[in-house]
């Protein structure tokens, strides 16, 4: 046990929170701005900030333009910007699975097409993973590409389906998709849950429908080998890019509609017929570090909530005090698993149970958080016009996105415990 | 002993799921919803109410639904609190928009805690639906349905202090959007009522004098009961009817163990919320109807503590039940096309309106000790 | 919506409880005595003076010795016999299964052999219906007869297998037993959870093996068919009584091995093959009225530690009393929810979704009772000497016996709101 | 930064669980506890403790388990409360037979809280073993493990007040048979201990004078927080392999969802626990290391915090987790027959000694307004 950080950590991190202070809220960087297009402008601009400081890929190598941070160096990045109230740069999605990806898998072409416009936010990137009808079903997959003319070599994949749960894709340039090459599509079973695995991060990027489906059936893995996964071009009118409201009343993701969208065979990553290993492989451990910064924002909005009761007595009711300290609670198990769950990687080259664990336990924990908020704060938390009235209602999203507390469940029985699938 | 509605009581109640399943669609709710977020051009409307459906509104209040049960004498239908809860149930279940909860609780409250004069004043006018009312307890806990300047506000103690009768035109109230788009909320920012102090010019004290409240507001917490059991049982039916026809992995999700489970909760909050609210509307009437004064006494005393249950059930089941929709619809239900949201955000203000499930708590646990065990009488 | 007694069911109350003072614990009835043997003997003899007064089978015909009472002032029998402190009669199992099944399905002389003796407890009966690798699948169990001589029509039929959770059987002379007449064991699927609805009340007499499963196959009924409802005699060699310790100490249960035990042709009810029907129809009417009976001593026990609440002053701490708070709202559902099952039954002539709900709530609600007690009682609620301490424990068996709460929870889904069968 | 056992520390972690598989089976478990309950005939053996392992006891002892955390100038091992978690976690995963927790958390509370003269008088007798130790709050609260007239009995106040030492004889502690029979257990029936009257003959101040403590008792709630540790990962271990041969309907018990779920609660619960008990014994060892006197100042005004939540995190995952261990067992896991209930038993008393979850509760949220943002130092 040592849960102390090395000097050069402690460098590492003091170097960052000088240059947030200077640039981040506590400095040059201006509050969010209303309006979505004006908000995701700001960060974008905000994440060529973090590029020119260079730390907008603090865990990419540095012949790509990152810093190449070790991952507890990368922990320390996620939770020191959460913590200094900056946001997520726009295009997490590139910087955190779409980047790793062509890294892993791309060829040269790729990689030197694609990867340097990442950091910079110059190209943007949505993620096309969920549909409609497959939720978490990765196997239910119905987008389909065919070759336009099977005898050319040269042919372009034409792409038509639909896509759900896709964030930023209205910026977007790039979209990383996964399609049908080859195969039936298999509705009626062969589920395994790798949407919710590999689908996003839980801050939105992807979503699964369907509350508890799990591995319904055996695993019947032959079943993904006909799917591909590409980089499809947004500039195109096969491309429709259209809204998706959540409950909160805003439009934080779109669902996108392909018709014989174009993709050159040169855009297919990781050879055709493999885009289920691709997908399940986009490293989930860079993501690791995204916990730090959601722990930190929990941590944040229960210190705004301690201050609130304190400030109108409602600490005092010892029945309010009892579900904060719960709350406490619970926030540092998340801190301490996160920390946890990086050692098994530094140790053993993968992650433990940590991962679903710490997902479920954040989204719940968050839940509670801004229920008692409504007990705590009073009118000012079932406001239309106030910040926790909007988080209450977000806060029912966190575990439905990034795969739903039952498929965490689910994971964690027959993955981690090594029950017989159900 | 029949722990059921009586044929009239179930008649009434049918009437008025046939009559909002035709007005009061969720097609029909996200028109009004619309509406109301349109920006005004040239003059404001003052009489339209954001999120309000104007014609069901007067529909209603033609059909005498606002009057039910507010005395003959003074306009209203006479019929009790059970009737009212049967109805305001299946507003519930439609989330009608329109400003029940606040004119009925108003009502109720007046009736049971005003003076003659008071009765006198409003009742007839609330009964006929001209007039709006709200009520809540001091505190800015909640956002009150209802709650604008024009509306008669009543405003009590919640731990059973004086309450506070403001005329129209009080300017106690300040519109809010809520979280629930589908009605009008407004804010009363009154941190308590203290008794050595004046009122408002356009306040008096509910019963005349400062002194202790309860039988009004607590009839009142029923009928916002009722509405929670409506909006759950919306709910349970919804995802009922989702995962039963959805299908992932080849399967109907409701075949899930882990879904079928959730919606055995639903049922089972639903059902605690139902069997405890109908039972403080039945003490209620109880008392009304009790010809002998011991039996009314002792009747009385009980309606507290049933209030209290009934309330604090039909919030806790408000926001567990309407979560678990939303979760069990996934990814779908997260969405503004679903429409369980409605429910969602209906249910949140009411389970707060009026005191939350830990205030009730609170009550029931102040209150247990000094109750006997709770034993049926003679008819 | 009416809640209140007839002036007939007030005089039938009063009638009641003016008994019971004279001969219940406030009157004649000596405290409980201790050692198991003891105990039911001081039970018999308890059902004996209920006999005696005519209270033993309220709900049965006069013409068979009871009381023709309908289910209103049944119920009205059980909560006075609970509020009352006196326990249930010995031979509940023969009260309220055995005889109405009998009266049923039994024959003439099946009746007349049988009826006389329960009432009075002078041969008292006990349950095999679970087994240990059949849990709550009846579609399972593999207890065989078969018959001695299949050419000789007089032939007994030999009965061997296994039944598990049989209480009271040391002292019964009646086993009501389901065996395999026919057909295979059906190992493998057709579950139902026929043995959870009828195996047996929340008192005890039956319980269900496997916390979660239920009807997990489609329901082929057909499977059923090779079951038959039979009378065993008790007493005979070929049957051996073993008692099965529970986790509080006590042998609560027993197991039973039959071994070609002997059970006349004339000693099948309602046919040869119709055993399930039997099993499933045993009425669970008369059961509802046991609900009360549980919920006033739920209510009496929750009234014991809201006074030491009180009187230690753990009251004042408003965690403690917001718990208490609840246990009285789920105690209060408990029962009006009893009474709604009641006016269901009466009014449509079958029950709603009561006896689930209240089933489930019933042990939950019995379970953080005495959990809680703990942390109010301190600890005497951890002495294996205190009634709290033994209570502690037995609870854990609530939502275990009478059908897994898991069970419960899968009746409601897939029979109250009809969602498809897992 | 490292989130795990040293080397060394999981070697020690393993040899214990390497000796406790041997000599610490349930089939041996039950052996001690049958002859706990035969009726002594004769003259009664003082030296035999009901429920007792008194074999494996003096065999700990022996290999100087009862002293690893004691300083070497006490005859102990020297060694960190990491070290002793680890060891303790064993023994509850064994649900060992042995006087463990009483003696290990008595030499933390004397070597941290006591004066000179104290830790001289009586760590060396419960390093070597031959002096048993229990520690308690006022209260009643619980049966105590290890609570015998013939032990050293440490008592605190529940909020921090002053606390007392009992030398042996003194009189207070009466045996008891707790519901758990794996140890003995007796029962201190102080109701609190006031700074103004005079101690029992045999008792004085611990520290010398009334002072309010705090450092050797949260010490000693990490400790018994490791052995929910044990004891709850066994349960979850237990319940795993169970349900994985078991079946119902044709199918593996375990490939039911709900029971899928209810394991996955049980494995979150668990790992709750674990982390929050290793950084509060980490926190604590660190206070011990600290160099520098503000930075020790840092750590040591962090270790109660992180004290009260182990001990909330591990006494509540003690009750559900054995609890769900039953449950999943189903019928079976109801008998005596199933070693779960020794789990059970074990996880009550423990999760009720030195304060269940909601006193502990309280004391996060009465400091963590005083306490900074945990935050990584140097190393």
């Amino acid at each position: 046990m040592d849960l102390t950080f090395t000097p050069e950590q402690l460098t590492f991190r003091d170097e960052l929170r000088a240059w947030l202070a200077e640039h981040g809220p506590a400095g040059a960087l201006t509050p969010e701005p209303d309006g979505e297009d004006e908000s995701w402008e700001w960060r974008r601009e905000w994440q060529r900030t973090l590029a020119e400081g260079g730390w907008a890929g603090v865990h990419w190598p540095t012949e790509v333009g990152g810093r190449g941070a070790t991952l507890t160096e990368t922990a320390i990045f996620f939770e020191e910007l959460g913590r200094s109230g900056a946001p997520l740069p726009a295009d997490v999605l590139g910087i955190l699975l779409a980047g790793p990806t062509l890294m892993v898998w791309g060829d040269d072409a790729q990689q030197e097409r694609l990867l340097p416009t990442i950091l910079s936010a110059d190209e943007t990137w949505c993620q096309g993973f969920s549909e409609p009808d497959a939720g978490s079903d990765f196997a239910a997959v119905a987008t389909r590409a065919v070759l336009e003319d099977p005898d050319d070599p040269e042919s372009d994949w034409l792409v038509t389906g639909q896509k759900v749960w896709t964030s930023g894709a209205q910026y977007a340039k790039w979209c990383m998709l996964v399609a049908r090459t080859g195969g039936p599509v298999d509705a009626g079973s062969a589920g395994t849950d790798v949407a919710a695995a590999a689908a996003g991060a839980a801050t939105g990027a992807g979503a699964a429908t369907g509350a508890a489906a799990t591995g319904a059936a055996k695993a019947r893995p032959k079943k993904h080998q006909g799917l591909s996964y590409m980089v499809l071009d947004m500039e195109q009118d096969e491309v429709d890019v259209r809204p998706l409201v959540q409950l909160t009343g805003s439009p934080e993701f779109n669902e996108l509609f392909l018709t014989e969208a174009r993709v050159p065979q040169s855009m297919v990553v990781g050879g055709v017929g493999n885009g289920w290993k691709v997908a399940l492989t986009t490293l989930m451990n860079e993501r690791a570090g995204l916990a730090f910064f959601l722990q930190v924002r929990l941590r944040q909005a229960l210190d705004r909530l301690v201050a609130t009761a304190r400030e109108n007595g409602r600490s005092e009711d010892p029945v309010v005090a009892d579900r904060l300290a719960d709350l406490h609670l619970r926030t540092e198990a998340i801190r301490l698993m996160a920390w946890k769950g990086l050692t098994a990687i530094e140790q053993y080259g993968q992650p433990g149970p940590e991962g679903s664990l710490t997902k479920w336990l954040w989204s719940e924990t968050n839940q509670l958080l801004v229920q008692l908020a409504v007990d705590v704060v009073g009118a000012d938390a079932l406001s239309g016009e106030d910040r926790w009235g909007y988080e209450l209602l977000r806060a029912r999203g966190n575990s439905i996105e990034g795969g739903t507390t039952e498929i965490q469940k689910s994971i964690i029985a027959e993955r981690v415990l090594g029950l017989p699938r159900a | 002993m029949r722990f059921e509605l009586s044929e009239d009581q179930q008649e009434i109640q049918r009437a008025a799921r046939d009559l909002l399943a035709a007005r009061a669609s969720f097609a029909r709710l996200r028109t009004v919803v619309a509406e109301a977020d349109v920006e005004p051009t040239g003059m404001p409307d003052l009489a339209r109410v954001p999120g309000e459906d104007a014609a069901l509104t007067s529909e209603l209040a033609t059909l005498g639904w606002t009057g039910i049960a507010i005395p003959e004498e003074h306009g209203g239908q006479g019929l009790g609190l059970v009737d009212l809860c049967a109805i305001t149930e299946e507003l519930g279940y439609a989330v009608a928009a329109v400003p029940w909860l606040g004119t009925t609780t108003a009502a109720l409250v007046v009736q049971h805690e005003g003076t003659e004069q008071q009765r006198e004043d409003w009742l007839s006018h609330l009964a006929s639906g001209e007039l709006r009312g709200a009520t809540t307890f001091t505190g800015d806990r909640v956002p009150v349905p209802g709650a604008a300047d024009a509306a008669l506000l009543l405003v009590g103690d919640p731990d059973g202090g004086p309450a506070a009768l403001y005329a129209p035109g009080a300017g106690i109230a300040e519109p809010v959007r809520a979280i629930d788009p589908t009605r009008g909320h407004g804010r009363i920012r009154i941190p308590e009522l203290d008794p050595e102090e004046e009122l408002n010019m356009r306040g008096e004290w509910l019963g005349g004098t400062p002194t202790p409240t309860g039988p009004g507001f607590d009839r009142a917490a029923v009928v916002v009961a009722a509405e929670l059991v409506g909006v759950t049982q919306r709910a349970l039916d919804m995802t009922v009817a989702y995962v039963r026809e959805r299908k992932q992995f080849g399967r109907p999700v409701g075949s899930f163990q882990a879904v079928q489970h959730g919606a055995a909760q639903m049922l089972r909050d639903v059902a605690m919320a139902r069997v405890m609210t109908y039972n403080a509307a039945w003490v209620a009437d109880a008392v009304d109807a009790a010809e002998d004064e011991a039996e009314r006494a002792r009747l009385a005393a009980e309606l507290p503590v049933a209030a209290a249950m009934a309330k604090a059930a039909a919030s806790d089941a408000g926001r567990t039940v309407t979560a678990a929709a939303v979760q069990l619809h996934g990814g779908i239900g997260f969405t503004w096309e679903a429409d369980v949201h409605w429910l969602l955000k209906r249910a949140q203000v009411d389970a707060a309106l009026l005191g939350a499930a830990g205030h009730h708590r609170r009550r029931i646990a102040a209150r247990t000790s000094a109750v006997p065990v709770v034993e049926p009488a003679a008819d």
